[in-house]
């Protein structure tokens, strides 16, 4: 069991950013000749040493396949598997193990959820309630659902900030809603919403609530308990953990009641061609080998976040981002995209008359690493009329230095461009 | 500025892309095309009249960067009045040179003005904002509706 | 584009078995004090060198979402993934790029058909055709479907040697019968199945096949255009590449036909709230960020199958083997279970009197690694009046000493249960 | 033969396993559940008759390794006779020893023939192989159906 340390003393901590950029080795990578400014953190983020070295030293020492062996390797692998688990548990302070299902990304998490939740609950008619502000992983599942029920997708509208309506919001919850699907921290627009009064409102009509947490784990603390959501979900990849390896959390009484998603090896307890027997939770959602490699790296990213402490990377990160949002909205002829009072990590932007697209590639040029495009949130571009914007999103080991090279390499867009 | 930089972005690329040439939806047009870019969300429509075989008039409107923009602009003002045949030969020539395939001097020098284009070889990711307006176009004249580059 | 080496150039290089298991750092490993003799193979492979360092140095030098950037490290990620695409479209000598799809595993490949075909093409009264020896992971998707649909699972019988028994499939299929789902190797009793007849008989009455490679892929040859099967999966984690990534081959017309999976980014070309477009292949079924690390580690895994070749594979396992089996069946008291005619990898067996389970913990302590169990296929003990199996596999760095190993420990077995 | 081998399959238990005591279906009983193991396939019926408090007999059938039948056998044989109290503080103690987590002497005293169980500790995976047939047991006291240990 892991040592709690009190709050206070994770506060008191220092925040030691050479040391910290020292444990992520890319960070040491030339791009055209330039240090990597690497500012892609919400597509991807980078991975710490100890990540990396789990990989390699699960691989050399114990790789084995899990759950089913009785050989000293594979009770290894199952260990640190399922140590995971008890990681991702506490870390966002869900109740038990079963509470806490493996899949590969928040991609499948949400399929999972869309596919297994939808054939229980949803039916004709029925209504599922997402934001204008969704990823596309959470809006095309729902609407492939209503489709196939013949239900209703309802989208809440976003202001000319990149905020919800909650006003409106309200007004769209009936009888009818089945669900309510959305994501804590936009990933296009920087908006963090407002989860626990959107949860508060649904649970009053005794509706369930999925939280896309994709682009929140990472930057500060979350507690599913004191969110009360019914769902909540995250890619290991963007928390400083491997691909292929993402966490769906849901209330124990909800998974219970909700049908298996995939079909194959230790979701059963028994088949036979009569009768097939489902495992009880969490193996009844995760079928066939898991990404043991990936699963049990992620565990070590969060080893990593909690050796340096979610609070003290929040308060970096918050440091970090208001520096940033001061000096590159103070850019001449730059047009920032979603300007909500509460933002944390991205921040997107369009410059007057230069496609998104030249901004990425002359950024490149300087080893700024940047996403243009429209950030798999086509509906967030079509209510700002625009075809993409570009977005520079930040990570624990970025700093004010780099900023100011991004800033740099900005104005020089014009200059190409004039 | 960055001496490669200078190379991808050329006067003349600046130029189309801040005065896109036959920017405009044609009155008479018999080929018609869309053609999308999801990588960056490029969008252009291309217009084009073919009579007996030569194309009388083509043109362009939508919207991409620097590279999709000006490479749609600079085709409409070469291809008018040519062949068929001789805007399928002009695209490979051009193919060959923003793959960085090409090696000879004197086909570069058969590219004429298409040449400011050679920086783009460098830019992997680009290749298809150069090649869109191109395969666009070879889309309206089979009487293909849409096109996707990835 | 690879250099192609022709047949018997192949085939003379040798097969240098010293080298090979220097590649594997994980068989240095001691366990209880002896070195580790990996026969879990089914289960999972180990990892070369080279695929480990392919890991590491993703992470440490080009780690990037992909497909949507336009900066450097995108880009060189982008450019590693889609290179594995090529290599396994050559690999099983596929039509095109279109026709290889991503997956997490064989499992993942297997529920991607059954949802996909199946929403499209099963409707009620419909049959599918499984055997008896088909791993759970092709089963219980099947029974997920047939029980969606009222639609109806047809078993092929398998004899006391553990072949199937081709007169009964013949009779099951009908006007029906919507698709033949077959596994190649069986997992639990080694048997090679006879599918390029299997095929040609369901081809002949206009019913596709779905082919379960995930325990041929590794030990030989596999043309798919040869085959002419319609389906085809295998699992990376066990043809020496990571956990977490799978490949579906399917003829692209019928892939075409199906409809999308899971919905997410990268499966769309557009999407707004009045009409989502869904992405062309491969893209269409490969929703969310993929597993990239794994998918670019794959590629290396077969890069270093080639470096060796297939066929070179196929000969020294085939020789392994035959001394394997000729060795441990003549062992007194020692049942094998799965005594088909044409066999590869796997030898399962019970001994007289002792439940598997022991033999497990017994050969562990003399570091060698077998899987007892159900093997996931709870049929096949079903079919053999059977608890569980002790199994040994093969991977191409196993010896005939290691095999002299086994034995020795086996016999022990019998001296602590005297 | 290996020692730590012999540690976990001691003398008692390769008995026991050999010659199960109480492998039947009582034909009296008021308290029955099925355990399962899936890792290893063991499945164990448990019946038993409990009459004011007092378990007055216990029996077991099914198949398993060495380590659960052997298990299931010694456990009906010790709890005969006991009050449901005793048979929990026994199952306990016998669970605290085979997790490794005995540090007294005395309990390991107090479980007298079930110490020969205490090789399992060293082998994680066999755990629940030797705690199935109590788990079964404490479940059929409850009235649960059935158990699975994983
Ligand atoms: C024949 C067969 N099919 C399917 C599977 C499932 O593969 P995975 O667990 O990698 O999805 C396995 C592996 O256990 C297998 O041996
Ligand atoms: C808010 C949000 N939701 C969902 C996703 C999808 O995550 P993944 O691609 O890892 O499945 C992302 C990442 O792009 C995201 O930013």
């Amino acid at each position: 069991m892991a040592i709690e340390i009190d709050n206070n003393e994770k506060k008191n901590r220092t925040f030691d950013i050479d040391k910290i950029r020292n444990d992520f080795p890319i960070l040491k990578q030339l791009i055209n000749g330039k240090p990597l400014v690497y500012f892609d953190n919400a597509a991807t983020t980078q991975k710490p040493l100890s990540v990396i070295n789990k990989i390699e030293s699960y691989y050399k020492e114990i790789n084995s396949n899990i759950h089913r062996g009785v050989h000293t390797l594979s009770q290894r692998a199952t260990v640190e598997y399922e140590a995971t688990r008890e990681k991702v548990m506490r870390f966002i302070n869900a109740e038990n193990l079963s509470e806490i299902i493996f899949t590969k990304g928040t991609t499948d998490s949400i399929n999972l959820v869309a596919s297994s939740f939808g054939k229980k609950f949803v039916k004709e008619g029925d209504e599922i309630i997402v934001s204008q502000m969704e990823h596309h992983s959470n809006i095309v599942p729902w609407q492939m659902l209503c489709e196939e029920k013949n239900a209703h997708l309802k989208v809440i509208p976003i202001n000319d900030s990149g905020e919800l309506i909650i006003e409106e919001y309200e007004k769209l919850i009936t009888e009818k809603t089945k669900l309510v699907s959305i994501v804590y921290v936009s990933n296009s627009l920087g908006t963090i919403n407002p989860v626990k009064e959107i949860i508060k409102i649904a649970h009053s009509k005794n509706v369930p609530v999925l939280i896309d947490a994709a682009q929140a784990i990472q930057h500060f603390k979350i507690d599913v308990k004191e969110l009360d959501c019914d769902f909540l979900c995250f890619s290991g990849h963007k928390v400083y953990g491997p691909t292929g390896i993402g966490v769906l959390y849901g209330k124990q009484a909800l998974l219970e009641s909700m049908p298996p998603y995939q079909g194959g090896g230790d979701m059963i307890r028994s088949v036979s061609f009569s009768k097939t027997v489902y495992n009880s939770l969490p193996a009844k959602f995760e079928a066939g080998t898991p990404n043991i490699e990936a699963g049990i790296a992620l565990g070590t990213a969060f080893d990593y976040i909690n050796s340096i402490g979610i609070e003290n990377i929040f308060d970096y990160e918050t440091d970090l981002f208001n520096y940033a949002n001061e000096k590159i909205l103070a850019i001449d002829k730059l047009i920032p995209i979603g300007t909500a009072k509460n933002k944390s990590g991205t921040i997107s932007f369009i410059l007057d008359g230069v496609h998104p697209h030249d901004i990425g590639t002359i950024l490149d040029f300087d080893g700024v690493a940047i996403r243009t495009g429209h950030h798999c949130t086509q509906p967030v571009m079509e209510r700002f009329n625009l075809p993409a914007t570009a977005r520079i999103s930040f990570g624990l080991y970025n700093t004010k230095e780099e900023v100011d090279i991004a800033i740099k390499s900005i104005k020089k867009v014009f200059e190409v461009f004039i | 500025m960055n001496l490669d930089l200078r190379e991808l972005y050329q006067q003349v690329i600046l130029d189309h892309n801040k005065n896109p040439r036959n920017f405009k939806i044609l009155t008479n047009y018999n080929h018609f095309a869309e053609g999308y870019n999801p990588l960056c969300g490029d969008k252009i429509d291309i217009y084009v009249l073919i009579e007996s075989n030569i194309i009388k008039d083509v043109s362009f409107v939508g919207n991409g960067c620097a590279i999709s923009k000006s490479s749609a602009s600079l085709m409409t003002t070469i291809l008018k009045g040519k062949t068929e045949e001789e805007a399928k030969q002009i695209f490979e020539n051009f193919h060959v040179m923003i793959t960085g395939k090409l090696n000879e001097e004197k086909s570069l020098e058969e590219l004429g003005k298409l040449a400011v284009f050679q920086g783009v070889k460098e830019f992997p990711a680009r290749v298809k904002c150069a090649s869109l307006a191109w395969h666009t176009f070879n889309a309206a004249v089979k009487n293909e509706k849409t096109v996707t580059t990835e």
